[in-house]
């Protein structure tokens, strides 16, 4: 069996969304003939797409994980708290926001895994006590302030030879791609989906599930503190930075195809997911369609995605699948009675 | 079947079991919580020198849980189903501006503006119906789906408030029998109607058994679809009425009254709370109700004690997870061994 | 249905006969309730749009440097039926909710001001948490528990009149401030100026600032919020009336991100902004970080009174101005309950001044150890304590 | 409530397509009241979907069904059970939270005064258990209070509900223990005396004979034969699905020289459901376990495997003591299990044929990635399975290519021990042999394979000696080429003074 490229099932569409959406931006906004436009555009992308592939393996894997967008705004909260404009402390802090992440990843995926609550639950749960507890903690509104080292990450660029001025947040973001690229490439990837498939399989394999659901959200909340500090670098100190990013995180994962409830999907493909639904809204913006209209847009474009995802494929799979079986049946002799 | 002779004794074991089992189902537990709550909170508001539970906290309480009840008595149905429904915030509000501004201070247009706002709503839940079932959306996605719709179209029309009530209809909203609200007694009516049609109807059947295992259903001869549909529709209408009440209460319909309350989540919330599984096929009503309940005393004990808001947010979260916790302990404790995994 | 209708019925019967209602008599909303079509008509309204603009150089009355106890144009009421004289009051106040900056700095300002009077020794506060809804019932627990006063910051306006009136009833004094309701039944109405003053200090300036035919961005946080319907009304009247050209108006959410890429986006396709306009100044440092990411310079920009904007206009030397929403207005309430039990006048309707922070003063409101969303115009700088609550 | 006069149905020229692939051509079936009429054929051959065009889940494309005489056209599965016909199908379709009343009524519960009428519901349920003699069962109970038989009766009880007079069934002893078996046998004559046509679809040989008055055979969707029992040998049967002689069905078992070291032995090891088991297999060695469902020889796999961990006596692989409390455990001791639910417990449905067989060793073991890639084309040679490609998703196999796919990811591990819980349970003929082959391909290759199934003759002619468990223990040991007399005498407990 000779090896050749190959897209996930339920990747060929978003790619085709996101160029089609590509070439509207080219047409409608004069921003976008040239790279910068485009750079431009996923430097505004990156945070989402982050959220996104940390979303992603989680709803691989099976579950839902809806505390990231509190986790974000708590991301970019106590690193304006405790930064407090010193520059000195700004990598000491950012390792703590990282480290904050990776802790209520944990303790969504310990108490999704070992007390048996739904995802759904415990990170609602989370969401409620994230969103209560931060600003309990700062009295109400963030104090501080961010420091321009911080900032960097999500506002500044860097010198790329050949490429130019390239924002950090789009290295990071590429970094971070190609990092999940390569690992649902490899066995723990690819034993995640399959826990997402069927968890039995994967525990009667010998696979340790519970520390791959585990895993899942700790990559999640630890993705989601990235995604804080990009948003908390691009935009500055917001009460209301992470409002909503975990639906449209679902959402971008959704449009990339990716099954709710697991077992199918591709890292790039929820990546796509989020940059499309980002260039959908620039260019709804572009277009001049009202703020208002966009979220009904948005509102039908993932129902549509949805449906095409589970009543195309149905066709299209059987239509496949049945002359193969043909195929592969012995040639039919006369019945010797 | 002389077989059946040498399970004689783990059959009695399991009888035994089954008795525990039944006594301390989480409706139970809900309602001992809820008692457990109401008396900590007596004590605590106590030693503030003030009563929880007189007139004002009854009132207080059953107010609260008058809303988010009807919204909640609609989402355990499609929960029960195996579905979910994320567009009832914005319907809430949708409905709570048809129906005020159909009734535009009028009183004969009151039962129009009713029946306008109820049929609406109904369509909404179609719609969701039949995106799930026809276009095989994710229960998740095709609700989100319609509540961004729902809300592109109130961001488009409405810029605030609008519409108004007639005083005669504000009654509604406003009247009470001693402590208890009429429209907390019209929210458990609506309940008790839901818990008959749940536990003693064929369609009520029929929702246990598509959310308990839809294949079985649909080869039992369900109409799985259908009952789907209903489902949503149903839910959807609960929302209706809730639109309709907040509109008597509020003396206007008001596009974000719904999304303000977060009544799509903590819906899900209080109906997870109150024992239904988030799966579907197991649960009811009675235990939303005393979820519903136990998260508006929580609120009337806080405001009582002037807690933080944001504390009371933690301590929602950590009652959510912790109860949901407990009822999954009590499964897997009950569940009979069998599966290999 | 009629089932359900029959129950309708059979309550209201109930409710006639004698079973209590806790919704207000007729009578008591002279104001009457808003038409559908008031509120969503055009937010314009000319004679309200003229009175505002003459309040901003019209002189207060009150102390001088403690504009939280002035007063425009009062026309004074009598409260002597509310007198209560020998202290021990027990203030009840029913917020809308503590969930932006703003609202956080007045409510603190609010409880610092609460310490300044011994004679109040209850202050009780519920929270609706931003529900019309639950709102309603706090009014109503209030009016249950022995207040001396209730103070109210409504949630909306129209919704909240009913409950708003059936507080009147119980014969307590009932102060309302910030956003209003349609009912003339509180003792006073506590405001600054108002919207169309806001919005149209911000286009006054840009019109001053900004050359003829330059290009405007105006920024808006969302549509629908009287308020700043109101103060785009007034920018858009001054504007339609000058030599600008308004490029585009865009809804933020408040969100800094999306401020950003929008501002970044007219960037591009305008090649050059010379004027910012905003509704609210909580993105206004995004707006301008947009410009300088940019590598272009900060255009004459309109922001509020929030710290970080502030240090920003300061540090880099911007052509800006702050109209403000001051938060010192949380202080009146307080003030103004406890005049009404002393059976002090106080003004039907209290307009408090709505200063704007120009150039020239800039420097006095930047206070370096302030939190970067601390609203300047809290008019607490001088309370015992400050600065350590507000931080 | 008792079913009416007997019924008899016709199928005519039935012919069905999914998306213009022929899946029946022409079938012809008569079925009368009072007979079982068995319906054998390979997987693909198109028995199930006969039974659902009879059930009216399906609708055929062509053909006609009569019943009593009369052409009937049914639209859906009510429309069938209105004409008297009801199936049971293979997997279960009940309701664990529900009671067995409800169950037996889903979907069609009496209404009175618009409530479900329970009272009349528990009544008829109870009648009808009455009426089969299964008085075990209260309507009340909660289906997940019973057992895998009681199950399968209230299976039968929610057909019978509907009046049926002609009852589908489709392999209905595949989740049986024996003695279950027996009790379902019974059930079944008990039904036909009273008139019922039965309709029953096997591949368990043994089953048909024993049971059937009559065999239809369809290979490919066609109509091969229809016969008396009386007049068909099993050879007969096999050449007529097949369509050519398998000959001989088992592998040459092993020589007493191919065999090596003890790689698996117990030594008094026990836990909850077992007692006191010495056991020892070795390299090279098929070695079968038998017993009843219930004696616990599937408890002995869990338990090997680490799943329900013993937690008396010793365990030694390869001569070492090891403590294996759960799968990983296991599976890194070189201990491989396929177990009895291949769907539920073995495959990932969606993921590839490559991701599945690649599945242990990317879950359990560390690294072998760049040997990976060459080496799954060969285990899925090795194992002879069919699909489209590797990176086609499993869910789109057949029962036999699925169960090959199972044992390819365990090869992959290079097994030293290798536990199977009926392999070859519910997939066809020719599979069947595939599977049997391996196995022994594995012993040959210094595999301990310690087999678990209960189909006697297939355990029988694999096994290199059977060790028969009874109640939680063994009973005995029997060497090769048992009776399945003397396997049944140890598995009931009859034997074990004179085998042990």
């Amino acid at each position: 069996m000779t090896w050749r490229p190959r897209l996930a099932e339920g990747t060929a569409p978003v790619l085709v969304v996101l160029l089609l959406l590509l070439i509207g931006l080219a047409v409608a906004g004069p921003a976008y003939d040239e790279p910068s436009g485009y750079l431009a555009l996923l430097k505004r992308a990156a945070p989402l797409m982050i959220l996104a592939i940390g979303q992603y393996f989680v709803i691989v894997s099976g579950g839902f994980d809806l505390s990231v967008g509190a986790l974000v705004t708590a991301g970019v909260v106590i690193a304006a708290r405790l930064i407090n404009g010193s520059e000195s402390a700004t990598a000491r802090v950012i390792l703590l926001v990282l480290a904050f992440g990776l802790l209520v990843g944990l303790v969504n995926g310990l108490i999704t895994t070992k007390l048996l609550v739904p995802s759904f639950i415990v990170t609602l749960g989370m969401l409620l006590v994230l969103d209560g507890a931060i600003f309990l903690w700062t009295g109400g509104a963030p104090r501080g302030a961010l420091s321009a080292g911080f900032r960097t990450f999500g506002r500044g660029a860097v010198d790329v030879p050949a490429l130019g001025e390239v924002p950090w947040s789009v290295l990071i973001l590429l970094g971070i791609l190609l990092a999940a690229a390569l690992f649902m490439r490899g066995g723990t990837g690819r034993a995640l989906v399959a826990v997402g498939d069927n968890e039995a399989a994967v525990r009667l394999s010998g696979g340790q599930v519970d520390r791959l659901r585990l895993l899942a959200f700790v990559l999640s909340g630890l993705l989601a503190a990235v995604a804080a500090i990009l948003l908390g670098g691009f935009a500055g100190v917001s009460a209301q930075v992470g409002d909503g990013l975990e639906f449209r995180a679902i959402t971008a994962v959704v449009l990339g195809g990716v099954l709710l409830g697991g077992g199918r999907g591709s890292v790039v493909a929820a990546a796509a997911g989020a940059l499309s639904l980002e260039a959908l809204f620039t260019l709804l913006n572009l277009l001049g369609v009202s703020g208002a209209l966009e979220s009904a847009v948005q509102g039908v474009i993932i129902i549509a995605a949805v449906a095409y995802a589970s009543l195309g494929n149905g066709v299209r799979q059987r239509l496949r699948w049945w002359p193969q079986q043909r195929d592969s049946a012995r040639p039919a002799q006369p019945a010797a009675s | 079947m002389s077989t059946l002779q040498e399970k004689a004794i783990p059959v009695g074991q399991k009888a035994t079991r089954l008795v525990v089992r039944r006594r301390l189902t989480p409706t139970v537990i809900v309602y001992l919580a809820l008692v457990a709550l109401l008396v900590v909170g007596s004590v605590l508001v106590g030693l503030r020198g003030e009563v929880l539970l007189d007139q004002g906290g009854i009132l207080n309480i059953l107010t609260r849980a008058t809303a988010l009840g009807l919204v909640a008595i609609g989402q355990t149905m499609v929960i029960l189903t195996g579905s979910l429904d994320l567009s009832v915030a914005y319907l809430v509000g949708l409905t709570s501006l048809i129906a005020a501004e159909t009734m535009a201070g009028r009183d004969g247009m009151v039962v129009p503006g009713v029946l306008l706002a109820l049929a609406v709503a109904a369509g909404v839940g179609l719609v969701n119906g039949l995106v799930i079932t026809v276009l095989k959306a994710n229960a998740f996605i095709a609700t989100l789906g319609v509540a961004l719709i729902l809300r592109g179209y109130l961001e488009d029309n409405y810029t605030g408030p609008a519409g108004d009530v007639p005083r005669g209809f504000q009654h509604l909203g406003y009247d009470r029998i001693g402590p208890v609200p009429v429209a907390a007694l019209l929210m458990l009516a609506a309940a008790a109607l839901a818990w008959w049609y749940l536990s003693r109807t064929r369609p009520g059947y029929h929702m246990y058994a598509v959310g308990g295992d839809i294949e079985v259903a649909r080869l039992s001869g369900v109409p799985t679809r259908r009952v789907i549909v209903t489902a949503h529709v149903l839910c959807s209408v609960a929302a209706g009425l809730t639109g309709i009440y907040l509109a008597s209460r509020l003396g206007s319909g008001a596009p974000y009254v719904g999304t303000d309350a977060g009544y799509d989540l903590e819906s899900i919330a209080a109906v997870v709370l109150g024992g239904t599984l988030l799966a579907g096929g197991r649960g009811g009503v009675v235990g939303t109700i005393g979820g519903v309940l136990i998260l508006a005393t929580l609120d009337t004990i806080f405001d009582d004690l002037e807690v933080d808001p944001f504390f009371k947010d933690v301590v929602r979260g950590v009652v959510l997870v912790t109860a949901v916790a407990l009822y999954a302990r009590r499964m897997i404790a009950n569940r009979a061994p069998g599966r290999l995994a | 249905m009629t089932k359900r209708w029959a129950l309708v019925v059979a309550a209201g019967v109930l409710a006639l006969a004698g079973c209590s209602s806790d919704l207000p008599d007729d009578q008591a909303s002279a104001g009457g309730s808003p038409s559908s079509d008031a509120t969503k008509s055009k937010f314009f309204d000319q004679t309200e749009y003229d009175r505002q603009l003459k309040f901003r150089s019209a002189t207060p009355q009150g102390p001088d440097g403690k504009p939280w106890e002035q007063m425009l144009e009062p026309e004074m009421v009598d409260t002597a039926k509310f007198a209560k004289p020998g202290g021990k009051y027990t203030l009840c106040f029913s917020n809308a909710a503590v969930n932006n900056p703003w609202r956080q700095v007045g409510f603190k300002t609010m409880q610092q001001e609460v310490k300044l009077h011994p004679e109040i020794t209850t202050f009780t506060v519920l929270d609706a948490e931003a529900k019309d809804d639950k709102q309603i019932s706090d009014i109503q627990s209030l009016s249950g528990k022995n207040c001396s006063a209730i103070i109210i910051s409504p949630n909306t306006t129209a919704t909240l009149t009913p409950a708003v009136e059936q507080a009147c009833q119980t014969g307590v004094p009932v102060i309302v401030f910030d956003r209003g309701v349609n009912t003339s039944c509180p003792v006073t109405f506590i405001h600054p100026i108002g919207g169309f003053a806001f919005g149209a200090d911000g286009a006054e300036f840009l019109k001053e600032k900004v050359k003829p035919g330059g290009k405007v961005l105006a920024l808006r946080i969302l549509p629908g919020v009287d308020v700043l319907e109101q103060r785009w009304a007034a920018a858009n009247e001054i504007f339609t009336g000058s030599e600008l050209k308004v490029v585009g108006v865009e809804f933020t959410d408040g969100d800094a991100a999306k401020t950003k890429s929008i501002v970044a986006d007219y960037i591009q396709r305008e090649g050059r902004i010379d004027g910012v306009w905003m509704d609210a100044g909580a993105t206004a440092v995004a707006a301008a970080e947009a410009f300088q990411d940019a590598g272009v310079d900060v255009p004459a920009i309109v922001g509020e009174d929030q710290q970080d904007f502030l240090r920003l206009w300061v540090d880099e030397n911007l052509t800006a101005v702050a109209p403000t929403y001051p938060t010192y207005q949380w202080r009146t309430p307080i003030i103004a309950a406890l005049k009404i039990l002393k059976g002090e006048q106080v003004p039907k309707e209290w307009v408090l001044p709505q200063p704007r922070i120009t150039d020239d003063k800039v420097k006095d409101y930047v206070k370096q150890d302030m939190p970067p969303l601390h609203y300047a115009m809290c008019g607490c700088e001088g309370m015992p304590g400050y600065p350590v609550p507000w931080k | 409530m008792t079913p009416r006069t007997t019924t008899s149905v016709r199928l005519t020229g039935i012919s069905k397509s999914f998306l213009g692939v022929p899946v029946l051509r022409g079938v012809d079936l008569e079925l009368r009241g009072g007979e079982v009429h068995a319906v054998m054929g390979e997987n693909g051959a198109g028995k199930s979907t006969l039974l659902k065009v009879l059930a009216g889940v399906h609708r055929p494309d062509g053909g006609t069904i009569e019943v009593d005489g009369a052409e009937m056209s049914f639209a859906s599965p009510t429309d069938a059970q209105r004409a008297g016909i009801a199936i049971i199908h293979q997997e279960f379709t009940l309701l664990p939270h529900r009671t067995v009343a409800e169950n037996v009524y889903l979907g069609r519960e009496p209404v009175r005064r618009m409530q479900v009428d329970r009272r009349r519901m528990v009544a008829d349920t109870r009648e009808l258990l009455d009426w089969l003699g299964e008085d075990g069962i209260d309507p009340t109970d909660t289906v997940s209070s019973l057992s895998v038989a009681q199950r399968q009766v209230v299976e039968i009880v929610k057909a019978l509900s509907t009046d049926a007079r002609v009852l589908g069934m489709d392999e209905p002893t595949a989740a049986l223990a024996d003695h279950e078996v027996e009790l379902l046998y019974d059930l079944v004559r008990r039904l036909r005396e009273r008139g019922i046509a039965i309709l029953y679809v096997s591949h368990r040989m043994r089953e048909v004979f024993d049971l059937s008055d009559r065999i239809t055979v369809l290979k490919d969707g066609q109509f091969v034969t229809c016969a008396p029992t009386g007049e068909l040998t099993s050879e007969d049967l096999v050449r007529h699905m097949v369509g050519r002689d398998l000959g001989e069905y088992y592998p040459d078992r092993a020589a007493p020289d191919d065999l090596g070291p003890v790689r698996l032995s117990l030594r008094g090891a026990g836990n909850q459901r077992l007692r006191e088991l010495n056991l020892e297999v070795r390299a090279g060695e098929i070695v079968g376990l038998a017993g009843l469902q219930g004696s616990g020889r599937s408890a002995v796999a869990r338990a090997v495997f680490g799943v329900e961990p013993f937690t008396r006596g010793v365990l030694e692989v390869d001569g070492v003591a090891r403590r294996v409390t759960r799968p990983r455990t296991a599976v890194r001791l070189g201990i491989a299990l396929v177990t009895e639910d291949r769907k539920g417990d073995g495959l990932a449905l969606r993921q590839s044929v490559r991701d599945n067989t690649l599945l242990v060793r990317r879950a359990a073991l560390r690294g072998g990635r760049s040997r990976a890639r060459s080496d799954v084309p060969a285990l899925l040679d090795l194992v002879t399975v069919v699909a489209r490609g590797e990176h086609q998703e499993v869910r789109f196999l057949s029962g036999g290519n699925q169960q090959k796919v199972v044992l390819a990811k365990w090869l992959a591990v290079e097994p030293r021990v290798l536990v199977v819980d009926e392999p070859t349970r519910g997939i066809d003929v020719g599979a069947k042999r595939a599977v049997h082959e391996l196995l022994r391909d594995l012993a040959r290759r210094g595999v301990a394979v310690l087999m678990i199934s209960s189909e006697l003759p297939e355990l029988i002619g694999m096994s290199d000696r059977i060790l028969v468990m009874h109640d939680g223990a063994l009973a005995g040991e029997l060497p090769a080429s048992a009776s399945e007399g003397a396997v049944m005498a140890l598995a009931t407990g009859h034997g074990i003074g004179e085998a042990a």
